[in-house]
Formats: C-alpha cells, structure tokens, sequence
C-alpha cells in the first residue's frame, strides 16, 4: 500500500468524522470544530489530487471566512446552550433516505466505466491564465455574485437605522 | 496509486452525510454547515475528474473555484436571512417557522 | 472577439451600478424614480439588444452564445423586468423599505435571466442560475418585518441551497462521464454510442431534480407555495413568471442541445414528473384560501403542462414549450398585477376578500377573470392557443395519454378559478364603494389583456418569432 | 264557355283548406270580425259542403280518382300527400262537411254571448278541416297529420271553457287518451312503410292484397292501426275519454262525439280494411272489441243520469256496433250505421244542447215533462232516439238491420244472440232517456224554460229529417230514383262499385229486429213511464251490479289509479334517480373526488422544511430506483 | 363578399362598441344589441337563401392563413347541414335580445356576454378546421358562468335546492369536461392522420384507418354528446338551463345543445365515418334511454323551467335516436329535429321567463287558470308544447316522423319505444297546460299580464318559424339533404 492511499484513507477518514460530527454531534460549537476539521481534511485531499490552488483557496475560505462567519452566526444566535434539541422528528427517515442514495450512488461509481485514467497534474499557470481568459464571464458573473450577497446580506441583516 | 472510485465513494458518502444533515437536523445554522458538506463532496467529485479523466482538462478545478466561491456567498447570505429570522421570532429553529403551510 | 455581442449584459448590469449609486443620493421619498429610470433604461435596452438580431456567435468557446434563442429570450426578460419594476412601485413605496437594492436587485436577476439563457456551458449556466437564485432569495426576504417574508426567505435559501448542491453533483457526473461542461461537446460523448453506464442515469436524475426545484415540480416543489404566499407581492409575480420562464429556458437548451442524444433516458422520467407535477399541482389548488397561495399551485400545475413539451422534445414541442411558456408569463402577470393592484387598494390577498368586486372594480374582475380564463385554457385568451399548440407537438410525439391527463388538469383548474370568480361576480361585496387603480397600473393591466388576447387569437407573429427563435436549439 | 265546368273532383282539396283558411282568418282577426267571424266559418264550411256535392256529382259519373304531390323530400325518400277521391271518403266529406255545417248554424245560438265566441268558431273551423283532410288522405302520413289534428281540435273544444277544473282535465285525458292509440298507428304504419316503402294506402291495399306483406308483420300492424281507431272510435279498453268529454259545450259534443271524429277510427278500419282482410286473425279481434264495448256501454248507459254521459255511452255503444260489422265483413252495414248515427246522434246531442240550454241541467232525474215547453226538441229527440232504438222506417232501422245481418252471416249464434241482446239495450236507454226527459210532469224549477231559438231548432229539423229519410239510400230503388247511372242501386252499390251490393231483405232478420226495438221500447215505457217496475227495485235487487256498472266498471278508477299511482309514482322513482343517483352520486360524487384528494393532498405541505428536504431526497432515490426498475 | 366571417364579426363587433357604451345609457346598449342581432339574422337568412342545395358541398368558403406551422388555418365554409343551424342561431339570438330588453341588472355585461356566446355558436357551425371549430366551441361556453351566475335563479324547493351558482358551476364543469374528451380526440385524429393538418376538409373521412376511427371515435361520442345532453351526461342540461336567465336559456338549451349534436355529426361522423357505424348501436340504445328518460322524468317536475330542462334532455334523444339510424331519412330528420327542438325550446324557455318575471315563481303547483290573464302566453305556450308532442302542422312533426321512419328502417324495436316518449311527452305537456293555464284562475294571479309588445313580437317570430317549418318544411330539407348526402357517402353500410 502506498502511502498516498494510506495517506488518503486517513484524510478520507477525517472528512467523514468531520461530516460525521457535523450531522451528529449534540453541541452546536462541536458541530462547527468538525465541519473545520473536514473542509481543512478536503483541502488535503485537494493536494492529493494535485490542486494546490485549490487547497489553497480552500483553506482560506472555507477555514477562514465561512467557520468564522458561522461560528459568529452561532454565538448571535444564542444557540450554544446545551440543553437545546439539535435535531428534528423525522431523523430515522433521513437516516433512510441518505443511506439509500448512498447506496444508489456507490452503485452506481461502481458500476459506471469511468474511462481511462491517465492522472496528471495541473498547472497552476494554466489554470489562473484560463481563469481570466476562458473563465472570464464566469468569472465576471461570480463577482457579480458576490456583490449581490453582500448587498443582501446588508439589506436583510442590518439592524435598521431608524429603530 | 490512488483509483478516482475511491475520491468517488468519498464523495457520495460525504454528500450523503450532508444530505443527511440537512434533513435530519432542525437548527437553520447546522443545515446550513451540511449544506457546506454537500458542496465539498461536489468538489472532491470534480477535481477528481478534473485530474483524471482528461488530461490537459481542468474544467473540474474551475468549476471547484466557483463552487467554493457561489458557497461562501451562500453562506454569508443564509446567515444574515437567518439572523433575520432570529431577529424577528427569537430562534433559528426550522420546525418553529411553520406559518405557511397547507 | 466582440464585446459588442455583450452589450446588453453590459448595459443592464451597469443600469443596475447606477440605480444603486442614484439611490445614496436620492431622498426616501423620491425612489420610485429609480422604479422609472430603470424601466425606462431596460426600455432603452431592449431596443439597443435588437441590433444583435441576426448575430450568432459561440463565444469562449462555446460558453457565452449570442444566437435567436437568447436574443428572443433576453427581450423577453427585459420586458417582464420593466413590468415588474412599474408594477412594484406603489407596493413598494407601502411595504418596504430599501427600495433602491429592490431595483438594483431586480435588474441584476434580469441579468441574471439574460446570462442563462446565453449560456451554452455548465458552469457559466450554473454561476448564471446562482445569481438569479441568490436574487430572489434577498427578494423573497424582503419583508424585514414581516414574520411570513421572513419565513419564506429561509425555506427558500436553505431549500435552493440543498437544491443546488444536487444539481452540481448531478452536474458533477456529468461532467465526470463527458469530460467537458460545454453543451454541443457533452451531446457529442452522449451521442458517440459509448456505454455510460448509471452514472449519466442517475447523473440526469440529479440534474432533472435540481432544476425540478427551480420550476418546482413535484415532489421538488414544496417551498414554492410557503415562498409565493410569504414572498411581497411583486416578487411572487415575478417568481412565478420570469424565474419560471429562465429556468426553463435554461432547461430546454440544456436538454434540447446537451442531453438530446440521451434522450430515452430521460423521456420518461419527464413524462412522470409532468404528470405527477400537474395532478398535484392543481389538485391542491381546489382548497386554497388564500390567492397567492392559490396561484403559486397553479404555477405548479402549469410547470407540469410545460414539462409535457420538454418530455415530448421536438422542434414543434420546444416551440410549443416557449409559446405557452410566453402566454403563461403574459397571463400569469396580468392577474398577478391585479392582485397586487387590489392589495395596494385593500391589504386583503384572500379569496374571500375578492367578493363583488366586479362591482367595485370592473376592470380588476375582468382582468382576473380573463387571466384565469386564460390560464384555465379557455379560448379567445392566450391559454387556449398556447396550450393546443404544445399539446398537439407533444400528441405527435406519442404522449397522447399525457395530454388527456393534462386536460384532465385543465379542468380541474377551471374548477378553482370559478370559485374565485364566483366571488367576484356573484357574491356582494363585504365593502362598498368603487374602487381606483392608479393609471399607471390600469395601463399595464390594460396592456396585458391585450397582450392575452392578441395571444390568443393572432399568435402567428409570436409563433413565428418563436420558431426563429428555437430552430437554434435543434441545427 | 267552354273552359268553364262546374268544379269535380280535382277540386276536393279547397274543402280542407277553406276550412284552414277560416281558422286562421278567425284567429288573428275574430275579435275584430263582426259576430265574432263566425260567418267566416259558416260560409267555409258552406263552400265546402257545395264543393262536396260538385265532388259527388263527378264520382257518380266518372270513377274514383286519387291525386298526389310531393310534399318534400328526405335524403331520397319522398314524403307524398295524396287526396282519393272513392265513394267512401265521398261519402265522408258529405257527412262530415253537413254535420259540421249544421253544428255551426246550431252553435251561433248555442254559444251566443260566450266571451271566447270567436275562437270557438276558429276551433271549429280547425276541427273541421282537420276532419275533412282526415277523410280525404289517400295516404298514412296525410292521414296520420290530419288524424292528430282532430285530436288537437278536440282537444281545444273540450277544454273551450278551460276555466272549469273537470272540462281542462277532459280535454287533456281525450288527447292523452287517444294518443296512446296513436302510437299504435304510427308504428303499424311505420311497419308497413318499411315492408312497402310508400305511404300511399292504395299502393298499401295493394301489396296487402297481392299478399307481399309477411304474414306476422300484417298482423300486428294491422292490428296497431286498429289501436288507433280503437282510441279515436272510443272502443274499450280506450273509451273512457268520451263520457268526460262531454264537459265540452253540447255542439262540440255534437260534431265531434257523435258524427265526426269518433267515427274516424271506424272510418280508418272501413278505409285500410282489405289489410284486415288480409291479416289473419284481424277481423276477429275488431269483432270482438266491437262487441264487448257496445254491450258495455250500452250497460252503462242505462245507469247514468247525465243526460250527455247516457248519450256518450251509447256512442260507444253504436260505435261498437260498427266495428262489430266490420268485424263481420259487414263494410257497407258499418258505413251505413256510420251515416245513420252521425245523423241522429248530432241530433241528440243538439237536442241535449237544446234542453240545456233552455234548464241550464243535465241530470235527467231533475228533468220529465219538457215536451209540454219544448216540442221541436221533442219531436226532433224523439225521431232521433227512435232511429237509434231501430225503429222502422227510421234510418236507424235499416243501417242497423244491415249490421245484423253481417253478423247473422259471418258468425256464429252466440255473437249474434250478443248483439240483439245490445240492439234491446238501446232501444231501452233509449225509451228512458225519452220518457224521464220528456214524458212525465214538468218539474216546477222548470217552469220558466222555453223553446230554443229559431237558430238551433232549425238545424235540428234539417237532421231530424235526414235522420228519418236516410237510411231509405239502402233501398235498391233509392239510386234510379234520383236518377243516378244504372250501376248505382241502394247505398252498397255505392259503396262498393265493383262488386256491387244489392240490400238483402231478409225478412226474418227484419222482423225480428223490428220486434227486439219495439220490445224494448215498450219496457222502457213500462218501466220509465208507467212505473210497472221501479227502476230503484231493479237497482236494489241488483244492487252489486248496478254500484258496479254505475261505477263505469271501475275502468275510469283503474286508468285514474294507474296513471296518477303508478306512472307517476315511477315518475318520481326516475326523477329521483336522476336527483340521488345519477347527479349526487355520479356527476357530484365524480366532481366532489378531485375536491375531496386536494382536501387532503394539502396537508402533505407540513409547513416543516426539513420534510420538504426529505420529499425531495425520497422523490430522487425513488425516480433513479423507477428508472432503473422500468 | 365574406359573408361567413361578417356572420361571426357582426356580434363580436357588437359586443365591442357595447364595451364602449357607457353603462349607464341602457337603452343604446340594448339598440346595439338589437342591430347586431338583426344583421346576424339578415346574414343568416342570405346565407340560407343562397346556399345551393343543388350543387351542395361546402359553400362560403374562407381561408386565411393562421397557424400554417401547425397545420391550422382559419377555413370557414357552410354545408347543408350548417345552413339551417346558422339560420337557427340567427333566429334566436333575434328573438333572445328582444325578450332580454328588459334586463335591469349590469345590461351592459349581459349583452356583451351573449353576443360573445352568439360568436361562439357561430363559428362551431361554421369553422371548417378543427382547431377553430374547438376554439369556438368552447368560446361557447365560457360566458354562460357569468350569464348564469349572476342573472340566473335558483331553485327552492325545501327539499331540493339548486343555486344557480351550483348550475353554472355545474354547467361549465360539465361541457368543458365533454370538450377534453373532444380535444384529445382532435389531437389523436391530427396525430393518426398524420398529414399535419388540422382542417377537415383536407382530413376527409378516410385519414384514419378503421380500426383507429373504431378507437377515437368515442371520444367524440361523449365528448360532444355531453353537450347535446346525452344519458347519463344530461344533468347538467335541466340544471343549467333552469338557472339561466330567460335569453340565455334560450340560446343553450335552442342552440348550444346543438353544438354538441352538430359536433357529433361534423366531427365523428364526418371524419370517422367507420367507427361511427362501429358505434352507433350504443347510440341507438342511449338516445331512446334520453327519450324515454327525459319525458318520464319531466312528468314529476314541480318547476316549470324543469319540465322544460328534461323535455330538452328527450328531444334532443331523437336527434341522437336519428344519427344512429346512419340512415339518410333518419339522418335528415335528426338535423331537422335539431332546428326545430332549437326553435321550440327557445319559445318554451322565453315563455317560462314570461310567467317567471310576473309571477315570481316557477312552481306548477302553485299556478292554475293563467290563460285567463295571460291569453298570448298560453296560446304560443301551447303551440310550443303541441311541437314538443310532435304534432303535425309544426316542425316538431316532421322532424321526429323523419326519425321514426329512418329508426324502423334499422331498429324497429328503438323505433317504437320512441314513438312511446312521444307519447309521454303528451303527458306532461298536457298536464302541464292543464296544471298552469287551465282551471279556475288562483286569485293571487289576477294582476298578472300578458308579455309587453316586444316580447310578444320575438316570441311570435318563433311561432311563425314552427308553424312555417312545419307546414313547407322543403325549403329547409332541400338544404338538410344536400348535406347528408355526402356525409353517408363514407359508411358502406349506409343506404
């Protein structure tokens, strides 16, 4: 067993605990540690698959900005006290329905010819040249995108001026 | 070496977990973060392709940028549409918003 | 390459910069000039996009399309934007506040619009259809104070999020099986022969269900009727007829052009969710109480009418979608701005709250009448023709049994329409007095009735720009 | 002037239509006519009557002729009306046109100062064309039209004083009455139109006679047209409209209960009867029908106190006996009796009109002695009973003399012992009804009565003379004597020209006729007059008879009962079907199923977002798992 | 000249420049209305007296171009079986304006709502595409909710309780319910034929083999049959028709059940000739059910509006009892019924509104002696009911004794028990008259009047149009035969 795979199994491992915690775990702080612990596991994964960029860009956002954000979010909301109920009545048919995709989809990895697989590396060059070029009216559109959250975000959580 | 079913099973099981997560919790915040769980599954699956399956192709890697970026807005978004929601009713509990229905 | 062929994008996305920086420097009082200025401007637009007529270009490779489809499609939007902005106006003025991101925001979903229906490549639709989303989730939150606003925003963002995550793992797989994102390239693999084993099943599945929750079709519909009843008024309009219509043009083109090949793959599952989406749809319409609520099921209802066409895929059937689809828009608005009309009046959006008000409003009954008329497929009204016409391209394609079943349909929603205009008609009114819609939004209730009936009984210039319009989709 | 003759048979159509022309004119402008246009009917009437005359003059001296045009035309089939032009609807016109004639002269006094005088000379002027068309149809479905016609215009001059409860429910039981044998004659000409592919009863005698016609179908639609003169003629089981239809004003009674349209079904049989002839078992049963009704009636005629009601039964009862004639291959005896009775009976009645007109009454128990204030009635009434009862040389006498000689020929004694036994019977009512009317003192409350005037009593004279003289036609003399063409001896030469029929005296049959009349003639003398026997001793010693018979034989309770129990009540069954079943269960319970499931169907939107999640997630696993299954 | 299009502009335009009336100037909205429905009529009438019933066929005929991508286009064309129910349509619309003059309530929306209903007639009747004959069809049905909704009545009997917002509901449920049936079946005929086309002149009557026409076939069978108010489908009819107000049950029960039987015949019959004949025993069999039924249910009513509703359900049996003989005597006699039921329903309906709008109530049992005060209604009432006895001399004659001849060509059992529903119909017409203008006049009736001068003069044009009918029905016939003579030319069984 190389020891990329034994190296991917521990971060795949890692990334389900911490999806795992994140859908199971009764404290709401926990809940954000283990979504840290499996986005910072995805980054890992990233380096695996060879996007450095990626796992770059991964850290930052998701480590940084979104578990602050919503770790932010969580004191505002005041839900930290343990005594609060986490999860709704009809967990058992999630349970069911989740598990039953999943099988669906491991079948269907399974089943599916995937095509040759020739692994190759891509270049970080590359990949920023065709963000601006090809990529540029995504790319144009994306920060439109963002602008739009911001100026929801703005309008719908400031508390208003006149009160 | 690694073989792209594995980053596949990956994949669907994290995204099932967060299908999962989405369904079976009741505070808006922890759907939210399964929510985060599904999209990063997303990601695995197309940066896995991405490097696999095409060689000189990175579309996946492209499109994994802005997928994290579009996630990062939503977040920032269902956060602030939430505290909305605790601004006005005082919880973020989805079972507890049930004035429309039927 | 030529920026030229952005133009409109250009054009829109900078009206909505200067609606957002006009109104940091206009007094509260004053916004609905921003209303004005906007519609006047995407007026403007819509002329300046004529001069593309004609063009056709795959830009970036593919990814950005200036071809009949998106021209005809981008007016389109451009006119249902600048209805929608005169038709907020007074809503706005009495119920919200922030009133120029309201503009600002409605003009970037109309760019939003614009860009899917130009997108020929998964990511750019995606990122396209996220904007849009990201939109309408601010809009649908609109009402700060209002707790049912309130409520809808959150279903609706957490929903659409769920919604999208399933649409890009179903995206994901088809990627990973294709191996590009760009449409005519995706329908090249599709179509080379090569066994794809379940992933492009389950993939398409995916991709059907993440779109399915965007026209919401059943059982991805759920919060449409909670975010249409919680929504402000002009936004459930605007829900139910422009994000309605973008998502399906969107849809038809990634189907017509990317998923063609694969077609009995996904024929059935089409035809299912079209008829399961009507049935329920209108079903649930019989007991509703409150009009919005009412319509947002009629919307479904109408949804699986639409999906008939997309099951049925032809040149004909992909005409027949867009024509009804227009007609829908069309009638769909027309009763919409008269409830909005009667709400600004009144504050009253149930259906008992519409008792005799042909007496006190004629031209608002005969508005939501004709609509619903209209919607009902009742001829002399766009309905009738639009529908015969797609029902008769999905006849030729052998969905016969799914037609009967959508008549079936119509008539139970001519069912619930009549009890509404039950109440207008026939019961007294609770208040009495006349009452005066302001002139602004007689004229476009006026210009949508005539819009409804020339529709209905001329629609060979609408068809005809129509067929101009989808012969792109099948080269 | 050579182009000018005197008008013939081609011209026979103008009666009809005069007579339509009359109600029209009379309808639309009556009220403004003077005497409410009633001369408009008399004088059309009058033209017609002539015409008829002319009509006879032709026949005589020519041979019978019929006459037809296309009234329109079907898809290929052509709908024709045809005219004949034979001794027997000859005959008819004549019958028809002067019975009419007189009613109407009869009715100017009868009818005078009657708010509605002008519409009841534009429903008699209807009434009469429709019967004129009637006699004159050489073809079913002109037949059938004007067949109906007569129905409507009884109709309208039964319920002319519809403001009376009982005459409005008269009206409306003849029409119904009738119309349910009018049934029967559509079908049974329907069927032959199928098998002959004409409605031209010529053509129709015809492929009877040639034998063209299956012998079952013959048959039964034969026998269906039967039912139709069996509803008109007033023959059980259908009679009982007649009596009810005396709530009509007494001429009506006169024209249309006595000479005309109750005579239409035994014209009709007289008409078609080589069908009869050719049907097996046909005759058999118009034979017996007639008998039953005309010993029934007469029965009944006996008990009834009204005087129009006595006169109505013993229509039936003479009607009976014309069928019991035809039924015995008596043609020309039925056709005879046809003449004689539509003579003396429009007598009676008008003498029944006279009487009430003058004592405002018409139970005959109030009456007695009125010969002493009323003696043209009187006389009239009397030549007329006499006739009926039989008497010679009444016109009575030798029509019914014929009929039983038909009877004595063709069958057997009992049937022949039956109808002496009917023959006493009238001769009886008869008496009665003379000697309680106007034997006997006069009734102080009749103190103040007088003759009719000029207007009436001078029809009546006219008839009255008829009724005395014309059954002398039968007399093989009777054609020389007015100087007709040799072939033309007594009435049955007439009648039937080809083989021609020579009146048989048979002496016996005479005399024994004679002998029946009289003897009863005398016991209703000894009974009603003298008092040898009290009528009430006879009634109380047969006292379950008499209740039964004076209840008509329950017949009119049983029809009552079944149409307003039975029909109705399944009437009602059906409505209520239609109401519970069909729209509550079917067309509401069909409608109320989308309702009922939207009802329910709401509830799968909880509210809960998350359940929206799971539906989505469900609706996925279950589309890939369907998709893959499938 | 297009004669055809101005006979279906003509109201509509009506209805527009009445539109433009102000609603307060009654008496122009009625003028309007009553010019628009003269010149319907004088059209009509120019349309029947020059039609060649010689060369037959389609005459007028009209083309424009509208839909040529879906094979539809607006071809509008009269045969000699549409000539008379034009003329019909012209009559009673004629008649209908004039016995609504005295609409109080919103006239303004009532003329223009019943001169909308009039194009719609019209243009099921003349349309020669399919699209445009269901476009129109169902034109047809769409103002009768407002009509009836809001100027209707309802019935109460304590017991029985019909709104008239049950009836109209009711109503448009049912017909639009029959016209799925007929799209559908619109749709498997354009989709089977596979021309591409909607026109049934193109189509003819072999587009579809005969198996197929056996399987769409009843499709329109019931679809229309609904609407021509065949058993078990007839409820709508009595309900509807007795909650509309008096003009517009004229028009429905006189012309828009017609459409349903003109449907059967033009669209079923005259496309799939060979899956009618397949089908028409069923017809036999549920058209004498309608007559028999009908009548027999008709005799119970206690509401006069019922007796008529039901008596509409019966005739309209033997127009049914006549397209099943598929014989052309049969045939003829069921299109001529079709006019003269049209004609006759509308007078008895006109009639009813007569005593309903004076008397304030339909309840035979409280009526008795009306004749008395209202001598004009009785008489043309009886004229009405002696049609609906089928009574020679009135068109009502004519046409069912066509049927009967044509009936026991083919099914004489059918045949007879038809001729036996006329014979209820006498029943309870008699009874009828009887019950509500014979007998000593109640007191409480003694202020009643006869009809103004204007109602008395629309429903004598109905009078004269059954009399005259009845007694030279040629001129009508000569038109009728011309059109069914082709229209047989396609079953092989037909005589």
């Amino acid at each position: 067993m190389s020891a990329t795979l034994v190296l991917f199994y521990l971060l795949g491992a890692a990334c389900l605990l911490g999806g795992l915690g994140v859908v199971a775990s009764r404290r709401v702080i926990h809940c954000a540690l283990f979504l840290l612990l499996s986005l910072v596991s995805v980054a890992g994964l990233y380096l695996l698959l060879s996007a450095d960029f990626l796992a770059l860009v991964q850290v930052l956002i998701y480590g940084g900005a979104v578990t602050i954000v919503l770790l932010f979010a969580l004191m505002l909301t005041r839900v930290t006290d343990l005594t609060t109920r986490l999860d709704n009545p009809q967990k058992p048919l999630a349970l069911v329905a989740a598990l039953a995709l999943f099988l669906i989809l491991v079948a269907t990895v399974a089943f599916t010819p995937w095509g040759p697989q020739a692994p190759e590396r891509v270049e970080l060059v590359a990949l920023g040249r065709s963000l601006f070029s090809q990529w540029a009216v995504p790319f144009e559109i994306a920060s439109v995108v963002l602008l739009v959250a911001l100026i929801g975000a703005l309008v719908i959580a400031r508390p208003e001026e006149d009160q | 070496m690694i073989a792209l079913e594995h980053f596949l099973v990956l994949g669907a099981a994290l995204f099932c977990i967060g299908i999962y997560g989405v369904l079976a919790r009741r505070n808006a915040v922890l759907i939210l973060m399964s929510i985060e769980l599904m999209l990063n599954a997303v990601n695995i699956n197309l940066v896995a392709f991405a490097m696999y399956l095409r060689p000189g192709e990175f579309v996946g890697q492209v499109f994994a940028i802005f997928v994290i970026a579009v996630a990062a807005a939503e977040v920032g978004l269902g956060l602030a549409i939430v505290l909305r929601l605790y601004r006005n009713r005082a919880s973020v509990n989805v079972d507890e918003i049930d004035l429309l229905k039927w | 390459m030529n920026l030229w062929l952005f133009l409109p994008e250009f054009l829109v996305a900078g009206l909505a910069f200067l609606i957002l920086g006009t109104d940091l420097v206009l007094p509260p009082a004053r916004k609905s000039l921003l209303a004005y200025g906007g519609a006047l401007g995407l007026g403007g637009i819509m002329a300046a996009t004529l001069t593309l007529q004609g063009e056709e270009a795959r830009l970036y490779g593919g990814l950005f399309l200036v071809d009949g489809y998106a021209l005809f499609f981008k007016e389109f939007f451009l006119l249902l934007g600048i209805l929608i902005l005169l038709a907020s106006v007074e809503f706005v003025e009495k119920n919200l506040s922030h009133a120029g991101e309201y503009y600002g925001l409605i003009l970037f979903s109309v760019l939003a619009m614009m860009l899917m229906t130009a997108s020929g490549e998964l990511l750019t639709a995606y990122i396209s259809l996220e904007l849009l989303s990201f939109c309408l989730y601010i809009l649908a939150s609109y009402g700060l104070h209002d707790p049912r606003s309130n409520e809808a925003g959150v279903k609706f963002i957490l929903l659409g999020a769920f919604s999208s995550a399933i649409l890009l793992y179903g995206l994901s797989l088809v990627y990973g099986l294709a191996g590009t994102t760009e449409f005519v390239a995706i329908a090249g693999v599709l179509g080379s022969g090569e066994d794809l084993g379940p992933g492009l099943l389950v993939g398409l599945v995916l991709v059907i269900a993440g779109f399915g929750f965007k026209v919401a079709a059943v059982p991805f519909h759920m919060w449409a009727p909670d975010v249409y009843e919680g929504a402000p008024l002009p936004i459930t309009a605007y829900l139910s007829v422009a994000s309605k219509a973008a998502a399906f043009a969107l849809l038809l083109r990634l189907f017509a052009v990317a998923f063609m090949p694969a077609m009995d793959e996904w024929r059935g599952i089409m035809a299912g969710l079209a008829a399961v989406t009507m049935t329920v749809g209108n079903l649930v319409a019989i007991p509703q109480r409150n009009i919005k609520r009412l319509l947002a099921y009629s919307s479904i209802g109408q949804a699986g009418y639409l999906l008939v066409g997309l099951a049925a895929l032809s040149p004909m059937a992909s005409s027949g979608m867009v024509f009804h689809l227009a007609g829908f828009a069309v009638t769909n608005l027309a009763a919409f701005v008269a409830i909005i009309a009667y709400y600004n009046l009144s504050g009253k959006e149930d259906i008992p709250d519409y008792a005799g008000l042909a007496e006190r409003s004629p031209l608002l009954a005969t508005t939501l009448a004709v609509a619903f008329f209209s919607l009902a497929g009742l001829p002399f009204f766009a309905g009738f023709t639009t529908k015969f016409y797609l029902f008769a391209a999905a006849a030729r394609e052998g969905l016969l049994w799914l037609v009967a079943l959508a008549m079936v349909n119509s008539l139970i929603s001519l069912y619930y329409y009549l009890l509404v205009i039950k109440q207008m008609y026939m019961v007294p009114p609770s208040e009495p007095g006349r009452l005066r819609v302001p002139g602004l939004l007689k004229g476009i209730l006026v210009l949508l009735l005539f819009g409804i009936v020339i529709i209905g009984i001329y629609p060979a210039p609408l068809l005809e720009a129509i067929d101009g319009a989808t012969r792109f989709l099948f080269p | 002037m050579s182009g000018w003759s005197l008008p013939g048979m081609e011209w026979a159509w103008l009666a009809p239509v005069l007579c339509l022309g009359a109600f029209v004119i009379i309808t639309l402008w009556g009220r403004r006519l003077p005497q409410g246009g009633a001369y408009v009917a008399i004088s059309a009437t009058g033209i017609g009557l002539l015409l008829s005359l002319f009509v006879l003059r032709d026949l005589l001296f020519s041979h019978p002729r019929s006459f037809g045009f296309t009234w329109f035309e079907a898809a290929g089939t052509r709908l024709e009306i045809g005219m004949i032009l034979d001794p027997l609807s000859v005959l008819m016109l004549g019958v028809v046109g002067l019975v009419a004639l007189v009613v109407q002269v009869y009715s100017l006094g009868y009818m005078h100062g009657d708010p509605r005088f002008s519409w009841y000379f534009a429903a008699h002027s209807l009434f009469a064309a429709a019967m004129l068309g009637l006699v004159l149809a050489d073809n079913f479905l002109l037949l059938y039209m004007a067949w109906e016609l007569v129905g409507l215009g009884s109709y309208l001059l039964i319920g002319f004083w519809y403001e009376r409860r009982s005459a409005a429910e008269a009206a409306k039981k003849a029409f119904i009455t009738t119309r349910i044998g009018d049934v029967g004659l559509l079908i049974g000409i329907l069927m032959l139109f199928n098998v002959t592919g004409t409605f031209s009863i010529s053509r129709t005698l015809e492929a009877a006679a040639a034998g063209d016609i299956a012998s079952g179908t013959l048959t039964a639609a034969t026998l269906l047209i039967f039912l139709g003169a069996v509803g008109k003629s007033a023959q059980f089981p259908l009679h009982v409209w007649l009596p009810d239809a005396m709530e009509g004003p007494t001429p009506v009674s006169a024209l249309i209960h006595a000479a005309t349209m109750v005579a239409a079904g035994v014209y009709l049989v007289a008409r078609t009867f080589p069908l009869f002839q050719a049907a097996p078992g046909a005759l058999e049963v118009v034979a017996l029908i007639g008998l039953f009704t005309t010993l029934l009636a007469a029965t009944m005629a006996l008990v009834m106190t009204d005087l129009k009601r006595v006169l109505a039964y013993s229509t039936i009862s003479q009607l009976g006996f014309m069928m019991l004639a035809l039924g015995s291959l008596g043609y020309t005896a039925a056709v005879f009796h046809l003449m004689t009775h539509a003579f003396f009976k429009a007598l009676l009645f008008l003498g029944a009109g006279s009487v009430l007109h003058s004592t405002g009454k018409m139970d005959i128990r109030e009456m007695g002695g009125l010969r002493r204030r009323m003696p043209i009635t009187t006389i009239t009434f009397a030549i007329a009973a006499l006739a009926l009862a039989g008497l010679p040389p009444l016109s009575g006498f030798f029509s019914k003399d014929e009929v039983l000689g038909a009877v004595y020929q063709n069958q057997g004694p009992i049937i022949f012992g039956l109808t002496l036994l009917a023959a006493f019977l009238s001769a009886l009512y008869m008496a009665r009804l003379l000697f309680v009317v106007f034997g006997g003192k006069l009734k102080p409350a009749n103190d103040h009565i007088h003759e009719s005037p000029l207007v009436m009593t001078l029809p009546m004279m006219v008839l009255g003379l008829l009724a005395l003289v014309s059954g002398l036609a039968a007399m093989n003399w009777a054609g020389p004597l007015l100087g007709l063409p040799a072939q033309y001896q007594g009435i049955g030469s007439f009648l039937f020209l080809h083989e021609a029929e020579a009146f048989h005296a048979r002496p016996a049959l005479m005399l024994s006729s004679t002998a029946i009349a009289l003897l009863g003639l005398f016991g209703g003398w000894a009974i009603y007059s003298r008092g040898w026997i009290r009528p009430e001793a006879i009634s109380r010693r047969f006292a379950p008879v008499h209740r039964v018979i004076e209840n008509k034989y329950y017949l009119d309770d049983l029809y009552g009962g079944v149409t307003n129990r039975v029909v109705l009540a399944f009437s009602n069954l059906v409505a209520l079907f239609d109401r519970l079943v069909i729209n509550d269960r079917g067309v509401n319970g069909t409608a109320g199923l989308p309702v009922l499931a939207g009802g329910k169907l709401r509830y799968h939107l909880t509210g809960k977002l998350y359940n929206y999640g799971l539906a989505m997630a469900a609706g996925i696993v279950l589309i890939i798992l369907a998709a893959f299954l499938l | 000249m297009p004669v055809l299009t101005a006979i279906l502009l003509l109201p509509f335009l009506g209805a527009l420049v009445i539109l433009l009336v102000p609603s307060a100037r009654v008496l122009a909205i009625k003028v309007v209305a009553a010019v628009a429905a003269s010149g319907t009529l004088g059209l009509s009438l120019y349309v029947f007296l020059s039609y060649d019933h010689v060369r037959g066929g389609y005459q007028f005929i009209e083309t424009y171009r509208w839909l040529p991508g879906a094979g539809i286009s607006f071809h509008l064309g009269v045969d000699g079986i549409s000539v008379p129910m034009v003329l019909l349509t012209g009559v009673i619309i004629f008649a209908g304006v004039f016995i609504a003059w005295n609409t109080a309530l919103r006239a303004k929306d009532f003329f223009v709502l019943l001169l909308l209903l009039v194009t719609g007639v019209m243009g099921v009747f003349i349309s020669l595409d399919l699209f445009f004959l269901f476009f129109f069809y169902e034109l047809a049905v769409l103002p009768m909710y407002l009509l009836i909704g809001v100027w209707g009545s309802s019935s109460d009997f304590g017991t029985f309780i019909r709104t008239k917002e049950y009836g109209a509901m009711k109503l448009t449920i049912y017909l639009v319910a029959g016209s799925v049936l007929v799209w559908v079946g619109i749709l498997a005929v354009y989709v089977a034929a596979g021309l591409g086309t909607f026109d049934m002149v193109a189509l003819g009557r072999d587009a579809l083999t005969p198996d197929l026409q056996r399987l769409v076939f009843p499709l329109f069978l019931v679809g229309f049959g609904v609407l021509a108010g065949l058993w078990p489908f007839h409820t709508w009819s009595p309900d509807g028709h007795v909650a509309a107000p008096t003009a517009v049950s004229m028009l429905h029960a006189g012309v828009l059940m017609k459409l349903g039987a003109f449907g059967i015949i033009r669209v079923g019959i005259g496309l799939l000739p060979q899956g009618a004949e397949a089908w028409m025993p069923l017809l036999m069999v549920l058209g004498t059910i309608n007559v028999v039924y009908g009548a027999i249910s008709a005799l119970s009513q206690r509401d006069l509006k019922y007796v008529v509703g039901y008596s509409s359900v019966s005739h309209m049996g033997y127009v049914l009892m006549g397209f099943a003989t598929l014989n052309p005597v049969g045939m003829s006699g069921a299109v001529l019924q079709m006019f003269s039921h049209g004609i006759m329903t509308a007078l008895f309906f006109a009639l009813v509104g007569f005593i309903y709008d004076r008397a304030h109530t339909r309840d035979i049992t409280m009526f008795g002696g009306l004749a008395k005060r209202m001598g004009t209604t009785a008489a043309f009432f009886t004229v009405a009911g002696l049609t609906s006895m089928g009574l020679p001399g009135l068109s009502g004659f004519v046409a069912e004794f066509l049927v009967f001849v044509g009936t026991f060509q083919t099914y004489p059992l059918f045949g007879a028990l038809g001729i036996a529903g006329a014979a209820i119909t006498a029943i309870y017409i008699l009874r009828l008259l009887a019950r509500v203008f014979f007998g000593p006049l109640d007191p409480r009736w003694e202020g009643l009047s006869d009809p103004t001068r204007i109602e008395t003069f629309a429903s004598a044009v109905l009078v004269l149009v059954l009399i005259f009918v009845g007694l030279y029905p040629a001129p009508l016939m000569a038109a009728i035969n011309s059109g069914i003579g082709p229209l047989l030319a396609g079953i092989p069984g037909a005589g």
